[in-house]
């Protein structure tokens, strides 16, 4: 029984699965933005490595730019295209510069970007919302 | 006493307490009139394969003909040595001369003492 | 004549008319001095129960489901048995002349 | 007074190992999406769980025979070969994503990727397994564990609301991703019941020639180290739930992972969350490479001890080798540690009445264990727990994967 599920356990989930849905990549990009808030405060209070702060905001940069590009396409009806995409290209460059911000050890304008992370945060959340919203 | 349930499967120990593998087989010779009798017990990988599928048990004997250390398999111990079938089946024989240990004793030379710190398998 | 036992375990059992009575499940030995004789063997799901020593889990259940055919073993002496052809062991008697052990 | 002292060191080992790369990554994840929903996961795989290591421990001291022994001498070759298949392979699993954990809480400390430090940790566990002893891995790779109790200090540190903390450890249903919740409900199943742990306790208890005289401190040490242990788990669902799910971070990777405690424990909580890990999946791998090479010795009866040098059970020693080299490749091959784990853990669930079943047989035979056999109060749980888990998993496996 194990032996035979086993590997096509594997093979199935190697080949991945049908799309996410538009909340469910919604859901995603807040959980990055939020991750990169938290990461960015851990690093004002000099609470984690600079490294492991810059390569987490790198990542989360280049997940929200795959979030938005495939998002645009599976978007609900209502919800407006441009407003979302205005949203997460927003965050992400502001995490991105926050990037670089790490590498330079500019905290205080890395608390000024971080600020303006958390009012993106909130509109993405917003956003998210209003999308689940019009799913269902 | 039951074959299946008390015997087959179980520990092999010898003299010195050196554990040997399990009862992988039993031989039971029969006759016309003759009450069968269990005259050995085999140890070794064919024998085993051959309870799962002949042509495992077929595949194992080609392998072991090309690879590791080619002794004569099955191992077979005469019935006239068991001593005692309690938890271990308790053989009055020396381990290594039975050739049970033919595949310990080649996968340390071959592998282990080659690496460092292995130690070697014939220090006491 | 050599034959492996850890083989003939679940091997099918037919009668004197080609009636199937069952697999072999167990082999009841008598070990005096350096010999090991076979006396009987134990043929039936139940012997198979027999052989796990799993009767305080099954006679519960075998009960509960008031199955009286679980419960029952065939014990086959040696002189009753014909392993000629070890593929196809047949009994030397009919399945109506076999006792149970249980 | 000696008694006492083993009894503390076990319930030390129990709680320091408990944790590991499966039971953290799943009830964070349970805990940033469901917040406590799923504690009764985590509450009722830990009682399975205490019930199997008393059995596994009374097991070896009363017929002497570990777990894996008795199931080759009763239930014969060709079964025991293929319950050896299907473990060795979910184990095998297992100990990927501790590799992987372990590689992971070094990337997050040094900057460096995990797939450089595959190879060099499997040669470190290698190492310990080939000189060190059986009471090395034991309790040195335990104590080490025990900085998992942060865990617990964060949790209540997060002064959670208690009630509602109790209230989730009867079952309910979420509203919507029931299928994501119930894949979640299987892999912490899995995570708690890992049967890995038994093979590894009944080998010690045999190791260190447990008898009759051990059977009351065997309940002692299996009822409070896995408890223990579990409100360790619980405590790591209620951090990510409280610290993490007003976010609406979720923890798909292991960077989020990182950040578990750093609400909690502003200062440490970042470092104490690696070197836990760190330490933790240490401990684990250990453990599963042992648990491995024991299944094959015992189950072939050749020499095993890892108190020996490893010419001396050169066969044993083989076997660990190889798996512990063998599952680096695929963390140098960038395989996701995250997604191995919840894999594991979900096959763990799915293969749970292979590994429990037998072990029930051999648990209620009275030639193995005579009056010290399994009542039906223990019957009933285990089977019941073990039911469970595995309709859990045949349901949400398939409908995770096809599902998205």
């Amino acid at each position: 029984m194990a032996a035979k599920l086993l590997p096509i356990g594997l093979l199935i989930s190697a080949l991945a699965c049908k799309p996410p849905s538009a909340s469910e990549q919604m859901d995603s990009a807040v959980s990055w933005v939020g991750t990169a808030g938290m990461a960015g405060e851990a690093w004002l209070r000099h609470a984690s490595p600079d490294k492991y702060t810059r390569q987490t905001l790198e990542l989360s940069h280049k997940s929200l730019i795959d979030i938005g590009t495939s998002l645009l396409k599976s978007l609900p009806a209502g919800i407006d295209s441009a407003t979302v995409d205005s949203a997460l290209a927003r965050s992400s460059t502001h995490i991105a510069l926050m990037a670089q911000l790490v590498e330079q050890k500019n905290s205080p304008d890395f608390r000024t970007l971080l600020d303006s992370l958390y009012a993106d945060e909130r509109v993405v959340k917003q956003l998210a919302d209003s999308v689940e919203a019009k799913e269902q | 006493m039951d074959l299946v349930r008390d015997v087959l499967d179980k520990k092999l120990v010898d003299r010195e307490q050196c554990d040997m593998g399990r009862a992988s087989g039993l031989i039971m010779q029969f006759g016309e009139k003759t009450q069968p009798h269990i005259t050995h017990i085999l140890i070794g990988g064919p024998t085993l394969w051959m309870r799962i599928h002949p042509a495992l048990g077929r595949a194992s004997e080609k392998l072991a003909r090309l690879w590791g250390p080619k002794s004569k398999e099955p191992v077979r111990i005469p019935w006239s040595h068991v001593e005692t079938v309690g938890k271990d089946i308790k053989l009055d024989v020396v381990a290594k001369d039975t050739g049970a240990l033919d595949w310990e004793i080649w996968i340390a030379r071959h592998f282990i003492e080659r690496i460092p710190g292995g130690g070697h398998e014939e220090e006491e | 004549m050599d034959l492996n036992v850890e083989l003939l375990v679940g091997t099918t059992v037919y009668d004197a008319n080609g009636e199937k009575v069952g697999r072999i499940e167990e082999f009841r030995v008598e070990q005096d001095g350096k010999s090991c004789r076979i006396e009987s063997y134990l043929i039936g799901a139940s012997a198979l129960v027999e052989r796990m020593s799993a009767w305080t889990l099954v006679r519960p259940i075998a009960r509960g489901l008031r199955s009286r055919h679980v419960l029952s073993i065939y014990e086959v002496p040696w002189q009753d048995m014909d392993l000629s052809d070890p593929k196809r062991p047949r009994l030397k008697i009919a399945k109506s002349d076999l006792r149970h052990a249980r | 007074m000696k008694k006492i002292l083993q009894i503390t060191l076990g319930i030390i080992t129990s709680v320091g190992g408990f944790l590991e790369i499966g039971s953290v990554t799943t009830a964070a994840q349970a805990g940033a999406l469901f917040g406590f929903q799923l504690l009764w996961a985590i509450a009722l795989g830990t009682i399975c769980l205490i019930f199997l290591v008393e059995m596994s421990g009374r097991l070896a001291a009363v017929s002497k025979h570990t777990i894996v022994d008795a199931m080759r001498e009763r239930f014969g070759f060709p079964f025991f070969f293929f319950v050896l298949i299907g473990m060795v392979l979910v184990a095998f699993l297992v100990l990927i994503a501790e590799l992987g954990g372990i590689g992971f809480a070094l990337q997050i400390l040094s900057g460096l990727g995990f797939p450089l430090w595959a190879l060099p940790v499997s040669l470190v566990v290698w190492l310990m397994m080939w000189k060190g002893t059986f009471s090395l891995i034991e309790n040195g790779a335990s104590l080490l564990g025990l900085v998992t109790i942060s865990f617990a200090v964060a949790a209540w540190k997060l002064n959670p609301d208690w009630s509602s903390v109790g209230a989730s450890l009867l079952p309910t249903l979420p509203e919507q991703d029931k299928v994501k919740y119930g894949y979640l409900a299987v892999s912490i199943l899995g995570a708690s019941i890992s049967p890995y742990l038994m093979y590894f306790y009944s080998s010690g208890a045999i190791e260190d020639e447990w008898d009759r005289s051990y059977i009351a401190m065997n309940r002692v040490i299996a009822g409070f180290g896995m408890t223990l242990g579990g409100v360790l788990s619980i405590c790591v669902l209620i951090v990510a739930a409280i610290a993490l799910r007003p976010k609406g971070v979720q923890v798909d990777t292991f960077p989020q992972a990182a950040l578990l405690m750093t609400t909690a424990l502003p200062r440490w909580g970042f470092y104490l969350f690696a070197f836990s890990m760190l330490f933790a999946c240490f401990g684990a791998a250990l453990e599963i490479s042992l648990a491995i090479a024991y299944f094959f010795a015992q189950g072939f009866n050749w020499n095993w001890s890892e108190n020996l040098e490893p010419s001396k059970n050169a066969r044993f020693a083989f076997v660990y080798t190889i798996i512990i080299l063998v599952s680096a490749v695929p963390l140098m091959l960038h395989v996701d540690p995250i997604r191995v784990t919840m894999l594991a853990m979900a096959l763990t669930s799915a293969t749970l009445p292979l590994a429990i079943v037998p072990f029930l047989f051999l648990m209620n035979d009275p030639i193995y264990l005579g009056k010290y056999r399994n009542g039906w109060i223990t019957n009933s749980v285990v089977g019941i727990v073990v039911l469970i888990s595995f309709v859990l998993a045949i349901i949400s496996i398939p409908l995770q994967i096809f599902g998205g």
